[in-house]
């Protein structure tokens, strides 16, 4: 199979280079000596990586946004697969209709979205609590799992599954054993793309984040109330490190382009 | 390839979406309606929120230039935005599709990177490399003589279409890869067969069959910028509103919750038109990819 | 009966300040467990607004400007048994339906060390934001935010206008200042990250702000103008809801125990609310104490409220482009 | 009574009526063979027996129980499709071991029939493999293997063995008509090798246009063609223009030099049709020029101009020694192995 | 000077070699075949060919230019895929267009030449179709006439024909010799089916595991095949047992009842060879008894139980009556048809 020509690689260089710069910037300045934001220009120091241990509740707004993000995707997908698989699949009345609203979340400023959110769940008694927080989640990642299940799903050779289906798989394991896997790279992307968004959202969350349940962007967010230090970018810096560090694991015991390409896919 | 299943009972499609919709009208539709009717409310510097039927804030949107110039200002913004994720994000995607195992993986990575820290970090990083006289890229370019004053970026539309590109960029780069898995390499080295040069590959042969996944990417885009506050807030600052910070503007600051509705209401059904629009027109365009 | 109180109130340092020397005492004393709300003013009130019908939060600290709305909205419950006497009287608000916790100063704020290698002097005037050479290196918050507000009113005042009328402030702003403005900026996250990055040098802030600015090292100073600065407050109010808690109002009466008001002196650059209290010099280089607090200018808040909406939107149009 | 039962079935797509009055009885373990042109309909037909279309009209009965009423999973079927459809995450032996799996056979039996199917179809030593990774042939195996292996009481074979070499694909045929007779498989071929179709199958339906042509045993569907479109389709035959004289005593067939005794019944104008393999070459007969000479093989393909027009004739390698291209001969046949009808246009 | 040059080319996937020391030099205009079983390789050759791999060792020239250093791109090749690779999102005719349009053809022109190009496949009317929305047989024909159509000085062929029936088989390949003789197109075809390498091509190359068995004119390779392998894969081929008895005078070969007189050279335990289609019952010979009588059109293929193990026998279906099933036959077979060589193992 061809390789990338040189012109591809500078594009891919520029590309990534343009991509990192930003956060490697604010990576460098977790490093300064200085109480403010500056690039280590006279020695490095990890005196404001040390300074995360000093609030604790940083430490615990990862847990919370890391549970939010894993628990609100996930369950988006639960929802998220089925109705892809109906939209790509079926012409039916309504469809459309159907496609934007499962879209809308996305077109709502987060803002409106919080408030409206809380206003309903103070309504039906629910106030600002973590039930609360995970259902709105899931809502405003759906349409990044629906979205990414949908390309995947449109276009997808149907006697594959008809093959299944003649050798007598039905219903969920036809699903799991075959449709599922096809679909899988668009999946997992969905499911990174909505774990993302939730572990990022602050505008709504600030509005459902219930004392004990505030995410890491809430708590940064309140943390640079009265001044941008430079702990925001060695917490920034220390998100990255561990994702990354997960990201590596999953890879050695794993493989990532498992993962995102599905088994069988490498090759010609 | 036509599937009994597509024909076949119209129940399907409605039980397969039925837990999502009912999701959705549970804890979505509703709040959404509150809103909508909360635009139809009167409001007052002392009396606050009077849940009374009128159309002053629709007519005060409508009759003001002011938002006209808000809302021209957030789609320009959008579609810009939209645009540069599309041009740059595709054909990276592609170029890392072609990639070994290995360095797919880690530079999809370091694309999703972005994306893992706050939003408030990832404008600071814009900020020390343009802002101002102290931008490192400002200074760089200055010290090598290649600019005479430092770049405008923050505070100006182009920043704001930058910055938001740069977070947006793994949406459409993760979109297109996704669409890119199903191609069949084959068909490539076919249109390569028939004398096609890699740019018509790209443009006649890969670009239509990833359509979905451009599609997917431009509508995630599209909404999320034309709907983003923080960015657009900290980038563009107060001088250069747009819809979501207008809205931002309205229900925090000046707790006129009414007109804020109004504004994401109208936000909300501009971006629903636009994107079933062009999502129609687009399957429709490459029906066959979208079977 | 209830376990458990819940205030609303600023985030980052402020909220450690609370956490360590407000609520422990207060929990074991009233044997109440406190949970603490963290967010901004604006935030706050949207929180107050949105749960209306069944307020969660007990005891509201916003800033003077939010907190204005929402006693009119009638977010705020009565305080009984405020030390009347010892308070300043700005501090005090109609009704009692709030009460300042701390007083601020809103003047200009400016980057020693630029100042210093360029050879500027420091600015000493509200006219000074005018002069050409700080162009695109101002920094204003904006009319909704109080430090805006007070530098419109300033300049109206100081140009035949006032509170009452405030065309001359507005033209000033729109023709003279405005091609200064970096931005009108409220975050002060955001405020002193134009600072640290060196878009900015010069600002209209207040002074607990610029003092913890400063405590970090960053080399910045607050001017007082000589036209005079203007007062702006922290403010506390008790939540007005059915059952409300007579602890609510003990919990705003405790952040006025002269203990915290001068531990939010120190943290936290706030002017003590309380006439009596004696103030150690090492404390309170730049906040309003004494003499400084009594040369303050207040702004006549009810001629001021009468008109902010139009205000705003005037701002929103004319100067904010 | 019909075990598979299709009863005036019919399809269309959009306005195109694909499949057309499509009645067929299959009785249990028959091997009926489909054979038609390219886009006649057999797939369509195919996917319809097995349930992933459905007939536009028209009835399909398993048993005499209708089989739209019955899920596909459940149909129990082993299909091979043309485009393979093999499971590409899956490798040779996960694609194999799904329909076992599917029926809950035990992991130690799954693991030898499936050790068991892949050898059969050549392919041990590939158990590990994804599609992608094998060759055109090696995949249509898989898929061959794949459907074979759970032993279905009926069998879809669509073009089961287009890809492969003439001898792996012998080798497959045999396998097929074992598994037929042992389980008692009611087999459909579709097939587009007329070889093929005619040594394993019970019955052949010749499709054309979506409808049914003929159906019968190989030997009447070739020797006794019920239309002009069949006897032109299974295999080759010439089409001679000849005259019948009834003022002749006999009566004689004319054509070109080549006459015979006429048959009763018609006279005048006449075609003549004769198998190119019932041509011989002889002494007397049609003059005829050789064109072209193909080697088949076993056989020898001739390409000759002749009186009557173009001629083709078939003789077995016998390796003897044969015309060369150019020379001259004279065509000759038996009156009893042509056809005559009366001559269209004439 | 060869054309298109192949020079000791070898391509490894991971650890497996998939073809090795593949030297082949095809002159201009030369019409090649590739024949062998299913995996042996003839795929990965013709990608290589053609650009689409990259040769693990050894060279490939075109006019002695190195064809890697030429882009897939430019090579103006005309390649059929096995697997047809289709642009799905186009219609019949904008496939077939494209080709066309990468080299600038006027817009009118353009439009022509595809409108002949697949009525020539046989699919007038289907111009506005997209691939999905035909059958198997269609999409080949679109793919064939797609690379049909721009007229390019090598013709790359995998399996183009696979799918098609014979009919419209054999016009293609009528088609396919018409274009080479009149465009003078070099061509190199992957086919599994003998008779139409045979009839197509000016040599055939049979590959083996990755290896050239044998590189020769049809007639060649059938009828002189340089190994085992390639009689046994060609056509069918008996392999009886026999001895040559050297005390007779003159020497005897005898295989069961049949005995002819001892080629030179060899004796004792020998193998001897033979076509089924030259074998014949006569009076004489092997006793045999038929087991099977297989009608395959044009002829009938008899498996036989002889004396020397199973016989395959293949006779004209010249309408003469055919022994049945179950009788008894002699089988026999003139001494130059045989083929003998030393039995191995004996
Ligand atoms: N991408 C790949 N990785 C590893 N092995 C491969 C790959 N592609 C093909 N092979 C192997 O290489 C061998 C040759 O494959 P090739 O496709 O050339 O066969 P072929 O002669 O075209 O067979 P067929 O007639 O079945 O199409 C096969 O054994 C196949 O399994
Ligand atoms: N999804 C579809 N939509 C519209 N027409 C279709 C569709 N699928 C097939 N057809 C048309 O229906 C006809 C019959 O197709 P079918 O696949 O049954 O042919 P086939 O007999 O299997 O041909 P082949 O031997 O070429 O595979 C063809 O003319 C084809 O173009
Ligand atoms: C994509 C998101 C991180 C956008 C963010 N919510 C913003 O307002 O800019
Ligand atoms: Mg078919
Ligand atoms: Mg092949």
């Amino acid at each position: 199979m061809s390789r990338n020509g040189p012109l591809a690689l500078i594009f891919h260089s520029v590309f990534v280079i343009v991509m990192v710069a930003p956060i490697l910037v604010v990576c460098l300045v977790a490093f300064t000596p200085e109480g403010f934001l500056s690039l280590p220009t006279n020695g490095f120091s990890l005196r404001w990586f040390r300074a995360i241990a000093q609030y604790p509740e940083f430490i615990h707004a990862f847990w919370v946004s890391l549970g939010l993000g894993a628990l609100s995707s996930f369950v988006a997908l639960l929802f998220a697969v089925p109705a892809a698989l109906a939209i790509a699949r079926y012409r039916f009345r309504g469809r459309d209709a159907l496609a934007a609203l499962f879209l809308s979340p996305l077109m709502i400023p987060h803002v409106v979205l919080g408030i409206a959110f809380l206003r309903f769940f103070t309504s039906v008694g629910f106030g600002s609590s973590f039930a609360a927080l995970i259902v709105a989640h899931v809502v405003i990642v759906f349409p990044f799992a629906l979205r990414l299940t949908l390309a995947a799903a449109s276009g997808m050779d149907l006697t594959v599954e008809m093959a299944a289906v003649s050798l007598g798989a039905g219903g969920w394991t036809l699903f799991r054993r075959v449709t599922l896997p096809l679909i899988l790279p668009g999946v997992i992307s969905g499911w990174a793309l909505a774990f993302i968004q939730s572990f990022d959202d602050l505008t709504m969350t600030v509005f459902l984040a219930a004392p004990g349940t505030e995410t890491l962007p809430v708590r940064m967010f309140l943390y640079i109330q009265d001044n941008i230090d430079p702990l925001v970018t060695s917490v920034s810096a220390c998100v990255i490190a561990v994702t990354m560090t997960a990201l590596i694991l999953l890879d050695r015991f794993y493989g990532l382009d498992r993962v995102l390409a599905g088994k069988g896919d490498a090759g010609r | 390839m036509s599937m009994a299943a597509e024909e076949r009972s119209a129940r399907a499609p409605w039980a397969l979406t039925a837990p999502a919709l009912m999701l959705f009208v549970g804890v979505l539709v509703i709040p959404l309606a509150m809103t909508v009717m909360l635009s139809f409310h009167d409001w007052g510097q002392y009396k606050g929120i009077e849940p009374v039927f009128i159309l002053k804030n629709w007519r005060e949107i409508a009759t003001d230039p002011y938002y006209a110039e808000m809302f021209w200002r957030t789609f320009r913004i959008a579609i810009l935005t939209t645009l540069l994720t599309a041009l740059l994000g595709a054909p990276e995607a592609y170029i890392l599709n072609r990639m070994s195992g290995r360095w797919k993986s880690f530079f999809l990575l370091v694309i999703l990177g972005p994306l893992l820290i706050s939003v408030v970090a990832r404008t600071l990083g814009w900020a020390l490399l343009f802002g101002g006289n102290n931008g490192l890229v400002n200074k760089l370019l200055m010290t090598l003589g290649v600019i005479r004053s430092p770049i405008p970026f923050m505070f100006t539309e182009t920043g704001m279409v930058v910055a938001l590109a740069h977070v947006m960029m793994p949406f459409m780069v993760l979109s297109v890869w996704a669409a890119l898995q199903r191609l069949d390499p084959q068909i490539e080295n076919a249109a390569m067969s028939l004398g096609a040069g890699p740019v018509t590959i790209i443009r006649r042969i890969i670009m239509p069959q990833i359509m979905p996944g451009v599609l997917s990417g431009a509508i995630i885009v599209f909404s999320l910028s034309a709907s983003a506050f923080a960015t657009p807030a900290i980038i563009g600052g107060r001088r250069l509103k747009v819809a979501a910070t207008l809205a931002y503007d309205e229900f925090l600051n000046t707790l006129n919750w009414p007109l804020g509705a109004a504004v994401a209401t109208l936000l909300l059904v501009a971006l629903v038109l636009i994107v079933v629009g062009s999502n129609a027109l687009i399957e429709r365009r490459y029906a066959e990819v979208f079977r | 009966q209830q376990k458990t109180l819940y205030v609303a109130g600023y985030g980052g340092s402020f909220e450690k300040t609370i956490r360590d020397e407000v609520i422990p005492t207060f929990e074991k004393e009233n044997n109440v467990k406190v949970e603490y709300v963290a967010g901004n003013s604006t935030d706050t009130l949207a929180k107050l607004q949105a749960q209306k019908s069944n307020q969660q939060i007990d005891v509201a600290i916003v800033d003077d400007g939010p907190m204005y709305q929402a006693i009119q909205f009638g977010f705020c419950g009565k305080l009984d048994g405020l030390p009347t006497s010892d308070l300043y009287d700005t501090a005090r608000f109609k009704d009692d339906r709030a009460v300042a916790i701390g007083i601020v100063a809103t003047g200009l704020m400016y980057n020693t060390k630029v100042f210093a290698e360029k050879g500027w002097a420091p600015p000493t005037s509200w006219n000074d934001l005018k002069d050409t050479k700080y162009a695109k290196q101002l920094v204003i918050p904006p009319i909704n935010n109080t430090y805006g507000l007070e530098a419109l009113v300033m300049l109206s005042k100081m140009n035949g206008g006032g509170e009452s009328n405030v065309d001359s402030g507005f033209k000033i702003f729109k023709d003279e200042i405005n091609p200064n403005v970096l931005a009108y900026e409220p975050s002060p996250g955001k405020m002193t990250e134009l600072f640290q990055s060196g878009q900015a040098v010069i600002a209209v802030w207040g002074t607990g702000r610029v003092q913890s600015f400063a405590n970090t090292g960053f080399p910045v100073d607050f001017v007082y103008p000589k036209e005079g600065a203007a007062t702006l407050l922290t403010t506390a109010c008790p939540i007005n809801k059915p059952n409300a808690s007579p602890l609510a109002s003990s919990f705003v009466k405790m952040l006025l125990d002269p203990k915290i008001q001068l531990v939010m002196l120190k943290d936290y650059g706030y002017g003590p609310v309380l006439k009596s209290l004696k103030v150690p010099p090492e404390l309170g280089k730049m906040a309003p104490i004494g003499e400084r607090a009594a040369k303050l200018y207040n702004p006549d808040w009810t001629a001021i409220n009468d008109k902010r909406e139009e205000w705003t939107k005037r701002w929103n149009r004319e100067v904010e482009r | 009574m019909a075990y598979l039962e299709l009863d005036r079935v019919a399809k269309q797509f959009g306005a195109q009526t694909v499949v057309d009055d499509f009645s067929l009885a299959v009785g249990r373990g028959e091997f009926i063979s489909f054979l038609g042109p390219s886009g006649c309909g057999k797939t369509t037909t195919l996917q319809m027996i097995a349930g992933f279309l459905d007939p536009t009209r028209g009835a399909i009965r398993l048993e005499d129980k209708d089989l739209t009423a019955i899920h596909p999973a459940k149909r129990g079927l082993g299909i091979v499709f043309q485009s393979y459809a093999l499971f590409p995450h899956m490798t040779a032996a996960e694609n194999v071991a799904f329909g076992l799996e599917m029926r809950n056979v035990p992991r130690n039996e799954r693991a030898e029939r499936v050790r068991a199917a892949l050898a059969m179809v050549g392919l041990a030593g590939y158990e590990d493999r994804h599609p992608r990774r094998m060759s055109g042939g090696q995949q249509q195996r898989v898929a061959l293997a794949r459907a074979l292996v759970i032993k279905p009481s009926v069998l879809l074979l669509d073009e089961p063995l287009s890809n492969l070499d003439a001898k792996l694909r012998e080798e497959m045929q045999i396998e097929l008509r074992q598994i037929q007779r042992t389980i008692g498989t009611t087999t459909i071929l579709v097939t587009h090798d007329q070889n093929e179709a005619m040594s394993l199958s019970d019955r052949i339906v010749v499709m054309s246009q979506g409808k049914i042509e003929q159906i019968g045993t190989p030997q009447e569907t070739y020797e006794k063609p019920a239309s002009a479109f069949v006897s032109q389709f299974l295999g080759k035959t010439n089409d001679f223009a000849g005259t019948i004289d009834r003022t002749a005593t006999p009566a004689q067939l004319v054509a070109g030099s080549w006459s015979a005794p006429a048959p009763a019944g018609l006279s005048g104008p006449v075609t003549v049709s004769i198998r190119p393999e019932r041509i011989g070459f002889g002494n007397a007969g049609l003059n005829a020029k050789i064109v072209t000479r193909i080697f088949q093989g076993n056989h020898w393909l001739f390409q000759c101009e002749s009186e009557c027009g173009l001629a083709i004739v078939i003789r077995q390698n016998d390796g003897k020694p044969q015309p060369a291209e150019g020379e001259a001969v004279r065509l000759t046949w038996r009156p009893q192995d042509m056809s005559v009808r009366p001559r269209a246009g004439a």
